[in-house]
């Protein structure tokens, strides 16, 4: 497997940065996860290069990291677009909207078979449940929230992004890029919250409680 | 009725009963195997002229004379014999021993090999009488290309066991 | 501490910790199985095995769970959950399988397939499509995988990674897309991948050698014994008319467990090419010309004859045990000579005097089970994994199961000791005598643990053949031996070397170990030859070394070689020489060799599997094995020593394999005609340990060994074998990298006043003295290129 | 539709704060009392801890319903080994959410637990094993972790005492087997996260094969509260063998899905009638009382108490407490089919059931949703499920043979429908989707 044109090679520090994931924890190999993530943060996907990085640190095969990095649906086979957009179509998400979002986002955005937008801007795919039910149908972008999505409201959220404009979530942190994200889970980069993340699914047996319920 | 009568009728109304006797070679072609008879093998080709052997040897394994002899062999893209992956590089049968049972036909999978009806298979050679490959093969009829050629365009080693090859490839 | 429960309704009782699969095996039920083998981890995934437990609300998988006190089992042979739940299981396996078996190398010997029979349906149920994978996938140059065939029970990587230590395939994907693979531009090259094949329960895993070229039901199996080293393991080798179409291994609990290595498994299509096929004689043109039998034999006993009893023989340890003693006893009766060497590689005198003290016919003293059962096992001059690769898995198992610890005298820890847990005592080679008597004198720094493992019962001390580079290595290690109280054994590296030395195949030694200046000794063996004692030649011979420099004084003049290669003797240019002056050569040869071009006589003998007889392993275990390919008309060397002995006028004693055996029986003490007796056995050889000192700067101490898989003759044209050999590379330490001002894969070049080797480089924990070349590799051919051995100092630069 | 206030079941109090705008930070936690329950539970001996956690009845609430104090007990305090506690939010049951609106909502309170929970077990070391996808938990968490090391809660002698901890925060990445504890262990020590042979149990040899507690986020959170109040206060929520409160995580086809904290016993009814009802007036069709895994129960079924007794009785599981509803536009087959899909893409591979089982009926009922399946296959997907269920490695592969004997139970109709005709034709798409709240 060749890496495809569009893929960035690591930094050329990224043992020492991989180490220092791997320091974290007295049982090296338990850091392959954050380690991934890290990969993914420079590349958007995990590539050959960054295995073998992976494999050298922690002083295991690369068939071993290969072993778990395709194992998790997290992990990229090929570079993903600046935002990543999956589509919850599980069941529930499913039913109540996620199949239309899905179809009309694919068209909207003329993407590929790949998933790929032909700007190089998105990736769309669909997701497995992510225990939002209450909030369906979901979409995640860069696996940010997004919840009671409606192809209307994608285009929307889709054309910000495309404008360059802030796109806040319907709880949590601005939407970045998918590598940026990559940066939270692997564990280098820690924010201060700075605004309660709660919606109104969350609130609303204790909204009922208070009598404050919308009906 | 004196006794030796009912024997002379006898031998007398034979006389001009129908013969049974089929005069061998001379009217050979009047008297044709019949269609089931297990005569001589055969290995089959596909339409387009590939071997139907695949070298599995299970001819051989089902043989009770212990008459066949197989080697099989991969094929590569260069050189291809048979759709799949394998095919009969080696195939021998040994017509001193075979007892023309049938059960390879039976054990064969690909349906490569077959019998014909032919049974003139007498010779003064104990050589003569192992069949090499090149003796049982089938001959190429039709628009049939003779190996090694690759595949019809399109079609996989499935489709050729389906049945879908209809003759050569186009190009 | 035993559990009595049930199985079946029969009580059974077992050790306690026994799996229900195993207890059930003892009744001769067999619970159909994929993902379990006895000497791997249970995972419990393929749920073939599954029965009823009482008590318990869903069937159990039985290769997971152990037995306990009462416990009630039912299997299928009584259950009808654990019928249907097996037959369950095996319809699932089966709606991906893609049914290929006319086709696949494991139809007529799978287990899927036989246990499809046994616990399957008649017919599928299921009609979509089927996983499809691109077809066979290489995932070395000898391994080829067939995804679609796989059933995902992890044995494969289980082995690799637990067994082998070599985790170079593994699981990928997830879920049905579930697969084994390795990893972008790894290949698997394990040097036990081989052993993938053979535990894979379906045609996943098929090598390239072997790959269509034949099927079970047309191949006749005989057992046999590896030819290749010294660690002796049982064989399956699988012929079809004249040819060996594939070898396995045959399960040897004792020995090779279930596995064998790469080598042993693939490297056996040298005796198929170039073989002679009759005697050669070299006419008074100096042409080698084909002759009859009579012919060759009558013109090689006139030309011994001749020169007898200035004749030597050189054997260089690859002949069998019969073939080994019939040199051994012609040298002696027929030659009337003691000039007999089986050691074509670099030796000593002290080695010698080693193995005549310590080895020579002491029979089993250190088994591969007290490997298994050692607190440490000390390894001299040895790299396991290289050089005796079974002693490596065991080693290994040990380290896995009960953290055997593994100790090195050596100059690093390669990657075979690391996965051995090793701990390395460093030394340059030629420091190992002087590293073992720090040791044992307790002032070498971190050691104190090993001196006291050793120091426990059941201890053991390997030293490797390439102590004789050594000097003083092998005293001390009988020293530490002493001193200790642990058990020394020597490790050949070849197959034949332990059983030429028990057979006698060495100055001054008559079988057994029985020296030849013994007069009770001598007339023992005089007896079972069917001779007076004076009969025997008595002046005692010299080692290999000697016996070449004496044909170039003109001190020798005769030569029987056998098996022998000139490019792995220690000193080339000396035997080029020796050769070129010999009056008169008789060579044993299966193929015309790099000492063909000198003989005067050559015999072509029978290969290893056109012959019975034996090898003895390291462990000094005699190996028999039969005669696989029976129809061959190639005869063994001790049959053509019979003919010589005959035409050259010889007492009449046995020389037929039976008469040769018997015989070794009874000098041997094997078997129920074996008498052995203790006679004198010679002293223990006190070589001072050498000086090391440090070499001079821009040069380096040379350590060197062969890699398992490199150009040795007998891995002949197997390419695909050869694609999983490991790299050709220097080993130098990172301070003298920093020196050189070279990184990872820059080349280095190594030389002598002889030669230069140029490779690239390997930076590793490498003593600061030393550097590493591998010893017969492509591109490194330290013998023949830079004319030196272990421990000499070599010139190291940058390319 | 609003619940009258007399009748009132619900009782807000591991949420009685989420509405507080600073309740993520340290801060906000403190000002409502937040830690108090660290520093009694540090008064007591680890012992009594568990005692009192045990007193209070307490049950896993990941999907089990294993008690926690039982499980707690287990750990061997002897030998040399550390121990772990590994805390599961890996939550990723399609239905369940509410582990993850407990972390954003109130991440100090699962900090709290951890530490509590640590100290009970003597464990030095814990994890906190976050599913990759909600970045927005990870970093919250992480940053409530960073909190409380810096007030002195985590690392060295915690909040003045003698009890040291260090608390790491882990990103999973994706697989839904991760939810099953042993898999979690797995996935932590940097494998393929597949599920381990029991025994040994976690508790004995789990965490680099060490003694492990692994508990749920909602768990851990209720260990504070019964630290604070004492086991009795605890009981007196719930039934005997359900004791305590629940969050209850309503979804699906009604008015204002969301979060309801209610003691065990509340009926689905009830928790539906605070819910605003079934959308547009619509009737129950089915509904799941605690993730797919559970079978599903239909309208007539509404008035059983939510107890893991009395869900059990009635053939199915209390399973993690989230409950789905689906009204009469819903089409059965085509929610156990998405189903089915989520289970063979989620199947971690390692037994045959599972991995070929999931595959061969998401085949077979993917044709059914085409309107293309045969009466004959509905006998073999009831073989199937029989095959895969009970035989499989881990509770993955029995939930994967969950959901389409149960529908069958209440709809085969609709089944044998969907040999003729489509399900979007018999079912309306549209029909089914929900009206946004946010429609242009």
């Amino acid at each position: 497997m060749t890496p495809p044109a569009n893929s960035v090679s690591l930094p050329n520090d990224i043992d020492k940065e991989l180490t220092t994931i791997a320091d974290r924890y007295t049982h090296r190999r338990s850091a392959i996860l954050p380690m991934l993530h890290l990969v993914q943060s420079y590349q958007g996907w995990v590539s050959p290069e960054g295995i073998e990085a992976c494999a050298r640190v922690l002083g295991i095969s690369p068939a071993e990291v290969s072993g778990v990095s395709t194992f998790y649906t997290m992990y990229r086979r090929r570079p993903c677009g600046k935002h990543l957009i999956g589509v919850c179509t599980t069941s529930l998400c499913g039913m109540l909207g996620g199949d239309a979002v899905l179809q009309d986002l694919r068209e909207y955005l003329s993407v590929d078979e790949n998933g790929d937008s032909p700007d190089g801007m998105f990736t769309v795919e669909h997701i497995e449940c992510q225990a939002a039910c209450s909030q369906a149908p979901v979409v995640t972008i860069d696996w940010e929230f997004f919840q009671y999505m409606t192809p209307w409201r994608m285009h929307e959220v889709v054309a910000d992004l495309r404008d360059g404009k802030e796109v806040k979530p319907d709880r949590g942190s601005t939407v970045r890029g998918f590598r940026e994200v990559e940066k939270v889970l692997a564990g280098m980069e820690l924010t201060e919250p700075t605004q309660p993340a709660v919606d109104d699914a969350m609130l609303a047996g204790l909204m009922v409680a208070k009598g404050k319920a919308k009906s | 009725m004196p006794q030796p009568l009912p024997g002379f009728i006898t031998t007398f109304v034979a006389m001009f009963r129908k013969v049974n006797t089929e005069q061998y070679p001379e009217q050979a072609a009047k008297y044709p195997p019949k269609p089931r008879f297990h005569g001589r093998h055969q290995l089959n080709r596909y339409a387009d002229g590939l071997e139907k052997c695949i070298g599995c040897e299970l001819c051989a394994w089902a043989c009770p004379a212990d008459a066949i002899y197989v080697e099989g062999a991969p094929n590569t893209e260069e050189e291809r014999y048979s759709p799949g992956e394998r095919y009969g590089r080696v195939y021998q049968i040994n017509y001193l021993r075979c007892i023309f049972c049938g059960l390879c036909i039976e054990a064969c999978p690909t349906r490569a090999l077959t019998m014909t009806t032919e049974f003139e298979l007498a010779d003064d050679s104990r050589t003569n009488l192992i069949y090499e490959k090149k003796d049982l093969l089938a001959p190429l009829t039709g628009e049939m290309v003779p190996p090694p050629h690759p595949m019809v365009m399109g079609l996989t080693d499935a489709d050729y066991y389906a049945g879908l090859v209809t003759g050569p490839d186009e190009r | 501490m035993t559990v009595r429960a049930s199985v079946d309704g029969i009580d059974v009782v077992v050790p306690e910790g026994t799996l229900i699969i195993r207890a059930a095996e003892t009744l001769g039920t067999f619970i159909p199985r994929f993902c379990d083998h006895p000497l791997l981890d249970p995972v419990a995934a393929c749920r073939m095995c599954l029965v009823e437990i009482e008590g318990m609300p869903k069937p159990q998988a039985s290769c997971a769970v152990t037995l306990t006190e009462g416990m009630k089992v039912r299997t299928q042979m009584t259950s009808q959950v654990a019928e249907q739940a097996q037959a369950g299981v095996m319809e699932f396996l089966l709606i991906n399988h893609p049914l290929d078996c006319p086709v696949c190398d494991k139809g007529g010997e799978c287990p899927l397939q036989n246990q499809a029979m046994t616990a399957g349906r008649p017919d599928s149920r299921f009609g979509g499509p089927k996983r499809e994978f691109p077809k066979p996938l290489a995932i070395s140059t000898e391994i080829l995988l067939d995804r679609e065939r796989c059933v995902s029970c992890a044995r494969c990587t289980r082995f690799s990674e637990q067994v082998a230590g070599d985790p170079f395939i593994d699981l990928l994907e997830r879920g049905s897309d579930q697969q084994v693979g390795i990893a972008h531009d790894e290949p698997f090259n394990s040097y036990f991948s081989g052993n993938t094949i053979q535990i894979c329960p379906v045609g996943a895993l098929t090598s390239t050698s072997y790959r269509f070229r034949s099927r079970p039901f047309d191949l006749v199996s005989v057992k046999t014994t590896c030819e290749h080293c010294a660690s002796g393991c049982a064989l399956r080798t699988d012929y079809r008319r004249d040819f060996v179409m594939r070898r396995l291994a045959w399960e040897d609990p004792a020995v090779n467990e279930d596995w064998n290595c790469d080598k042993g498994r693939f490297a056996f299509t040298y005796m198929r090419h170039g073989r002679l096929s009759a005697p050669l004689v070299r006419g008074s043109d100096g042409v080698l010309h084909e002759v009859s039998w009579s012919e060759a034999i009558a013109f090689a006993a006139k030309g011994l004859s001749a020169l007898s009893p200035s004749v030597a023989a050189l054997l260089g340890g690859r002949l069998t045990n019969e073939d080994a003693y019939s040199f051994a006893k012609f040298t002696r009766l027929v030659l009337q000579s003691d000039n007999i060497d089986f050691r074509n590689r670099p030796s000593s005198g002290e080695e010698a005097d080693f193995l005549a003290h310590h080895v020579a016919g002491t029979g089993l003293v250190v088994t591969y089970e007290d490997l298994e059962n050692a607190p440490i096992v000390l390894l001299v001059s040895l790299e396991p994994e290289e050089e005796s690769p079974i002693i490596f898995l065991r080693l290994r198992k040990a380290y896995r199961k009960s953290g055997l610890k593994v100790a090195v005298i050596g100059p690093l820890l390669t990657r075979g000791l690391r996965k051995l847990g090793a701990q390395l005592l460093s030394t340059v080679a030629g420091g190992e005598a002087a590293t073992i008597d720090s040791l044992l004198a307790g002032d070498l720094r971190g050691s104190q643990s090993v001196l006291t493992a050793l120091k426990k019962k059941g201890a053991v001390i390997l030293v490797g053949e390439r102590a004789a580079s050594s000097a003083g290595a092998y005293s001390a290690s009988i020293d530490l031996a002493n001193e200790t109280g642990a058990k020394l054994a020597w490790v050949p590296r070849r197959a034949g070397e332990r059983g030429a030395l028990d057979a006698g195949a060495l100055a001054g030694l008559l079988p057994g170990g029985r020296l030849m200046a013994d007069a009770a000794a001598r007339a023992d063996v005089a007896r079972v030859w069917g001779v007076e004692p004076s009969d025997l030649a008595v002046r005692r011979g010299k080692p290999q070394e000697k016996i070449l420099r004496e044909i170039s004084e003109g001190k020798i003049d005769a030569l029987i070689t056998a098996g022998l290669q000139i490019s792995d003797a220690p000193d080339v240019d000396t035997f080029k020489q020796a050769l070129s002056e010999a009056k008169f050569i008789v060579s044993f040869e299966q193929r015309l060799s790099d000492v063909s071009s000198y003989a005067h006589v050559i015999l072509p003998v029978a290969s290893v599997i056109e012959k019975g007889g034996s090898f003895t392993d390291w462990e000094g275990r005699v190996r028999h094995f039969n005669r696989a390919l029976n129809d061959s008309p190639a005869v063994s060397d001790s049959t053509v020593l019979g003919m010589l002995a005959k035409e050259m006028g010889a007492p009449n004693t046995g020389w037929r394999i039976d008469e040769v055996q018997y015989e070794m029986a009874k000098l041997l003490g094997e078997g129920p005609t074996g008498t052995k007796k203790e006679f004198k056995r010679a002293g223990a050889p006190t070589i001072e340990a050498a000086d090391v000192k440090a070499p001079p700067s821009g040069s380096a101490v040379l350590s060197t060994w062969h890699q398992l898989l490199d150009l040795g003759v007998m891995q002949g044209p197997e390419e695909h074998l050869a694609g999983t050999r490991r790299p050709s590379q220097v080993i130098i330490s990172p301070g003298r990298a920093k020196q050189l001002g070279v990184a990872t894969g820059d080349l280095v070049t190594v030389s002598t006043v002889n030669g230069v080797v140029t490779l690239p480089v390997e930076i590793d924990e490498i003593h600061e003295d030393s550097v590493w070349l591998p010893m017969n590799s492509p591109g490194s051919q330290v013998l023949v290129t830079l004319k030196a051995r272990e421990g000499a100092t070599v010139k190291v630069a940058k390319a | 539709m609003a619940a009258k206030r007399s009748s009132q079941k619900l009782r807000p109090i591991i949420t009685e704060h989420w509405d507080d705008p600073n309740l993520f930070t340290l801060a906000g936690y403190q000002k409502v009392g937040g830690y108090k329950a660290l520093k009694a539970a540090l008064k007591k001996t680890p012992d009594q801890v568990i005692e009192l956690v045990k007193a209070s009845g307490l049950r896993g609430r990941g999907g089990a319903g294993f008690p926690t104090g039982m499980k707690w007990g287990f750990v061997p305090k002897k030998g040399d080994k550390p121990r772990y506690l590994v805390v599961n939010a890996d939550e990723s049951e399609p239905g369940a959410c509410k582990d993850v609106p407990l972390m954003l909502a109130d991440p100090h309170l699962l900090v709290e637990g951890v530490i509590i929970t640590s100290y009970a077990i003597e464990a030095k070391e814990a994890f906190i094993y976050i599913r990759g996808e909600v970045p927005e938990a990870v970093r919250r968490v992480s940053w409530a972790v960073k909190e409380a090391r810096e007030a002195g809660l985590i690392g060295r002698n915690v909040a003045g005492s003698d009890y040291s901890l260090e608390v790491t925060v882990h990103a999973g990445a994706g697989a839904y087997i991760c939810g099953e504890e042993t898999a979690l262990l797995d996935s932590l020590e940097g494998f393929r996260g597949q599920p381990r042979l029991k025994p040994p149990f976690p508790a004995v040899a789990g965490l680099y094969a060490a003694p492990t507690v692994i508990n749920n986020v909602e768990t851990i959170a209720n260990v504070p509260f019964i630290v604070t109040n004492g086991a009795e206060w605890f009981r007196g929520y719930g039934t005997e063998k359900s004791p305590g409160f629940k969050l209850w995580a309503v979804s699906g086809h009604v008015e204002r899905p969301g979060i309801y904290e209610a003691p065990f016993g509340i009926t689905m009814r009830e928790l539906l009638d605070y819910a605003g009802g079934v959308r547009y007036g619509r009737d129950v069709k089915f509904w799941i009382p605690g993730g797919s895994s559970v079978p599903m129960l239909t309208a007539e079924h509404l008035d059983i108490p939510l107890t893991y007794e009395d869900l059990a009785a009635a053939g199915t599981m209390l399973g993690t407490g989230t409950p789905m509803v689906f009204d009469t536009t819903t089409s059965v087959v085509k929610a156990v089919t998405r189903w089915l899909e989520f289970y063979k893409h989620e199947s971690c591979g390692k037994c045959t059931p599972c991995r070929e089982g999931t595959y061969w009926v998401v085949d077979i009922l993917q044709r059914f949703e085409q309107g293309d399946g045969k009466k004959t296959e509905l006998k073999l997907l009831d073989d199937l499920s029989n095959q895969i269920e009970g035989r499989s490695f881990c509770a993955l592969g029995d939930a994967a043979a969950t959901p389409f004997p149960a529908a069958m139970k209440y709809f085969a109709d609709e089944f044998d429908l969907a040999t003729k005709t489509p399900v979007d034709k018999t079912f309306d798409p549209a029909a089914t989707m929900l009206k946004s709240p946010v429609a242009v």
